[in-house]
């Protein structure tokens, strides 16, 4: 049963295949990335020790083509390969594709993979293992007089879902039944641009519900824990914007209950590996069993932060057939982590994608401050992936610190090239609400019904209104002095001032 | 001693300034402030407005009114003018706005998977014109106000860049 | 008794300086920086929320300067001051005088101080709180014969010290006698200049110790705890290069005895605030006083990353007044810390300073790595100060991850324009005496006495012939071209290369 | 195809190189290796060599024989030449080696504390010269070898820069 795992094979691009990357450094062995046409000079690719050219820039032409992965690994001799998120990571057919090479999946048997995967299959696991679930039902995409009867049932406003989707691809919020017909064609095609699979299902919408998730661990013996909980309630159009752990509104025995829900799950369909069970939870503390995530998610950090886990090194283990060696007695929790997903987007304009080059980029560090980043100081963002670049993840001893210090944080990153988020995160770090910790997936609307977050205080404006003059006046003075060198008269004073303008100019642009 | 008159989000302000060795003095608004000037680069520098701490970079050509400064992790769009000339130009009647822009360019780059009008379409705002996949999320562009389709520039299928020219009114 | 800190003065530059300020920031506080003219763009003038010139760039003119420290903290309405280490963090007499003037000094009181900067004093009072000295005694510089007279009491080989000093300034070790009287000459030459005060005393010098200290936290109302150990053995001239949390060599037991004769010490001394109680320990377990740093040390983030706490939020509470709120059965020590001074000296000649603009800074992160940094890319390295530019510190669930990730975090750091340590860290990271925890002052001296850390391994070295060739072979190409451009044959193939580059060229040249 | 003689740490190698398609047929001492090249700006790239990735940064002048390779944090210093060139040269027992330097510089930016030898002194291998404090630090300077102080540069109290002249010897 035990495997060694001396080289990974990263199926992935950007910070996730960065930080899959680090934590093979950690363990002490040897990484081997894949890269597409557009990621040529690709962070990951500079960090990984070999790294292979699978194709054009379209993800189908390259990090999609389970011929050119499987042909890397066989070629460069890795055991293993980990599939970040994404891309191929929750595929039942390359999970087994690997299995028949002989080639160590990090991730759960593609039995288990096939079966969660399906939203109807996961959906009917979890009422087999007596977990709460919204009202919902399969529909056919084709026959919309019929699914619309079906939506009725389900009761108004519904959330329509890609079957063999994730992360919010696909996913389509109807209040009216007026609305319905065009939603699920447009949801039905984007599911079948996406995954291959136009299949579509609804499930009555929560009000004003928080999204809270459990972290799993499973090994090969039939050991299993959890690792708390995870608050995903910021979200616009169903996609995570800021995670955090623990989260404010649940209580310990809430905890204990989500806890054993998701493990209960877990152990009834056999889960093996690092996954996550989501869950919607309304108001009054009911919690409704969403779906299972077979692979390691984006917002893992604030776990590793809270519990001292490092979750890829877990997977590994795992997947060499490692037992877990601890109980859930043994798991502790202390402070608080949020994350911010920098994202290559302009909030003001509804979240749209930003491409370019990073003219400048600066993280952030000191106490408590983490940044998993894909990309680096004139990295280019292509435009073909996901637009997420760098996941900002903060710790502090207790929420407010944590806020307070991802508020900083924030503060110190630079970038510029691009549009990102990062203003957008600093607009709901100093939110009222947020700070209080009244989430709900509503919040973005709520808050910001006019996508306006940014708020410029006097300060700002003036200083910027300063600068802008100042700029201007530099520039008349200097076109004043060639103009004018012989003057005698001002002369003095400007050319010491220019004296100390060059010892002060440390730039690099001499 | 220099004056202009400088917008930032909507906001005026008269500036005045003059340098002096141990710094610039500046009038903003009738208020005083003493402001230090460091360079850090190219455009960037570090200001210290009677000694509160700005890190700005102030980006757009030599010549242009219109710039945007980047401070805190914002980008702040400003226009800065001569003060007498504002005067003048506010006296007269004129403004700085830019003409309506009949070209509907596109607001990120992607891929046009459909295109919904023809050339000599009638359009009401708020109708759906194009939709363009990007970063994998389909994006529907719709109509700003009312017209007639006089130009489309892209095809389904192809690409276009950011602020591409995809369509003109008449 | 509790006084309310709103505004925090630092007075002091560089890595400590950013430290501080990032605390106040994570606190919500207002920080004020001070700046010489040599740090007029530096890191903690951009990032504090106010900041002032006070001087030239000789720290006499400017940092050491009380009344300049005062006028800014009046003028800005700062209720604190922090000193950080070094320049005025020891001392008294400015101690006093913030006392005088109204404004909290963040740190014990001008006595405490006082007496314990004093190193007879302070040994005198380690005697007196019953805690193991190493035989020594205070001598006159000006009356040699006398001085060696009682070094031969002391028994070589001896250690020259500064009295009044700390940091391993005007410290000299001597074997034989005849070395004696030269060395005590320039070490108290060196005091004069570091401390305005010539005195120095002498010491046994133990053969291979480790250098081992307790941290400690004590408020103003009696409570006093211990925050563990940490291992600061590897050094050269008595400066701390990599340091530790916890030792590799100390027992839970040992841990308990330092860390009571830490606590001894301090309740005899009338302690309050954060601070730092060193020892030397020999091979055998035997630990010996060796001095109190009243202030922060350097290295005080390996404790923070295994203990949880934010020792500078912790220095701002009880300089408040605050209670400590936790007494030592509440501490928790989890996993291992590594800190790796980086400094801006090369150390394959003898760790001469360097200085210099970084034309390239890119600080490594992801899980378990922080770095405080007091410079950014394009700041200048002055000669003025400390070469200490920042601290790289990693946190891993034992010390075997903290030492791969440690490595890790070395490869992802990048540093140009200037000569740094980080070869050096990465060198003693890979060294198998220092992966096995054997210790000791002399692990320098004994591992690389000729000063070569640098071991280039056949890979690097044909890598290195491959990027100077393929450098060369590009510029004789393009010469080619552009004399041969209107040539046919194999020009195709040279455009596709060139349309190629181009593609891929997303450099910053351009 | 070109051929150069590389000089890295004391070893050297013999290095064939061309240009294909798909990459850079290398030949390092007869092992023969596939090279991919990205830049990454100016003077860095990204090598791929047969596969494994490497970052890599060549500073130093166009027709410089020798530079610096930057890699994996560590600055390595190389020579080259081309290769037919180098074997003419060992064949006529030439060397590159540059004259060995009478001239004392300061191996770190500092202040001169004390000079030690005057004008005209003889002196021996170890004996200090001159005291340069640096960084707080007092740095002691030796001679490299024995030799006549010819020419001084420095006084006390002054400061000298990096490599700056401070002592010439006969």
């Amino acid at each position: 049963m035990k495997r060694s795992i001396r080289k990974i094979l990263i199926a992935n691009r950007g910070e996730i295949a960065v930080r899959v990357i680090r934590a093979c450094r950690d363990m002490g062995l040897t990484s081997v990335a894949v890269y597409s046409e557009a990621d040529c000079t690709a962070y990951h690719v500079r960090l990984a020790d070999e790294a292979y050219l699978i194709g054009e820039a379209l993800s189908s032409e390259s990090y999609l083509v389970h011929d050119k992965i499987i042909d890397v690994a066989k070629k460069s001799g890795a055991d293993a390969i980990h599939p970040g998120y994404g891309f191929l990571a929750e595929n039942a057919t390359f999970a087994q594709r690997c299995a028949d090479e002989g080639i160590i999946f990090i991730g759960p048997s593609p039995k288990t993979i096939a079966m969660l995967g399906d939203k109807i299959q996961a959906r009917r696991a979890a009422i087999e293992a007596n977990l709460p679930v919204v009202p919902g039902a399969e529909i056919d995409a084709a026959n919309v007089h019929k699914a619309l009867e079906t939506a009725a049932d389900v009761r108004f406003p519904i959330l329509i879902k890609a079957t063999a989707g994730g992360g919010g691809k696909g996913m389509r919020m109807v209040e009216k039944a007026e609305e319905f017909e065009e939603a699920v064609k447009r949801a039905s095609s984007e599911a079948l641009s996406a995954f291959g699979d136009g299949r579509v299902f609804i499930e009555h919408f929560l009000q004003r519900p928080r999204h809270i998730e459990i972290q799993i661990l499973c090994d090969h013996h039939g050991n299993c824990i959890h690792l708390g909980e995870r608050e995903c309630s910021i979200q616009r159009r169903h996609q995570k914007l800021i995670e955090e752990s623990p989260s404010p509104f649940v209580t310990e025995k809430l905890r204990q209950e989500m806890g054993e829900a998701a493990i209960k799950i877990a152990r009834s369909t056999g889960y093996v590996g690092a996954g996550t069970v989501e869950f919607m939870v309304d108001q009054e503390g009911h919690y409704y069993f969403l779906e299972v995530n077979t692979r390691l998610q984006v917002e893992h950090p604030v776990t590793e932060m809270v519990t001292g886990f490092d979750l890829v090194r877990e997977q590994v283990r795992i997947a060499e057939g490692d037992v877990l060696g601890y109980d859930q007695s043994d798991i502790r929790f202390s402070g608080h982590a949020i994350e911010c997903r920098i994202c290559a987007e302009d909030p003001e304009q509804g979240f749209v994608p930003s491409s370019g080059v990073l003219k400048n980029y600066r993280i952030p560090s000191g106490p408590g401050v983490r940044v998993d980043s894909g990309v680096v100081i004139f990295s280019e963002v292509p435009v073909y992936y996901d637009p997420l670049i760098a996941k900002l993840i903060v710790w502090g001893k207790d929420r407010d610190e944590a806020i307070l210090r991802t508020r900083r944080a924030l503060d110190e990153y630079r970038v510029s090239g691009l549009k990102t988020t990062l203003g957008f995160h600093q607009a709901v770090m100093d939110n009222a609400t947020f700070r209080q910790g009244k989430l709900s997936t509503s919040f973005l609307a709520e808050e910001y019904p006019d996508n306006r977050f940014i708020q410029l205080d006097d300060t700002v404006r003036e200083t910027a209104a300063i600068a802008l003059a100042l700029d201007k006046f530099l520039r008349a003075r200097k076109i004043a002095v060639s103009n004018n060198s012989s003057s005698r008269r001002g002369d003095s004073n400007w050319k010491q001032f220019h004296r100390r303008k060059n010892l002060r100019n440390f730039g690099g642009s001499r | 001693m220099l004056r202009y008159l400088v917008t930032i989000d909507g906001h005026e302000y008269d500036i005045e300034m003059e340098y002096r060795a141990e710094g610039f003095d500046v009038s903003l608004n009738g208020k005083k402030r003493k402001v230090i000037q460091y360079k850090l680069g190219e455009s960037r520098s570090l200001l210290l407005v009677d000694g509160q701490s700005h890190e700005v970079d102030v980006r757009g050509g030599c010549l242009d009114s219109s710039k945007i400064i980047f401070m805190q992790g914002q980008e702040i769009p400003g226009q800065i003018e001569d003060y007498n000339l504002a005067q003048l130009r506010k006296t007269a009647g004129m403004t700085t706005a830019a003409a309506i822009d009949r070209t509907v360019r596109a607001p990120m780059p992607g891929l046009v998977v459909e295109v919904k009008v023809a050339k000599g379409d009638s359009v009401t705002k708020g109708q759906p014109l194009l939709v363009i996949e990007a970063m994998k999320m389909e994006n529907i562009i719709k109509a700003q106000g009312d017209g007639t389709v006089k130009e489309i520039y892209v095809e389904v299928g192809k690409s276009v860049e950011k602020a591409g020219k995809m369509l003109e009114f008449e």
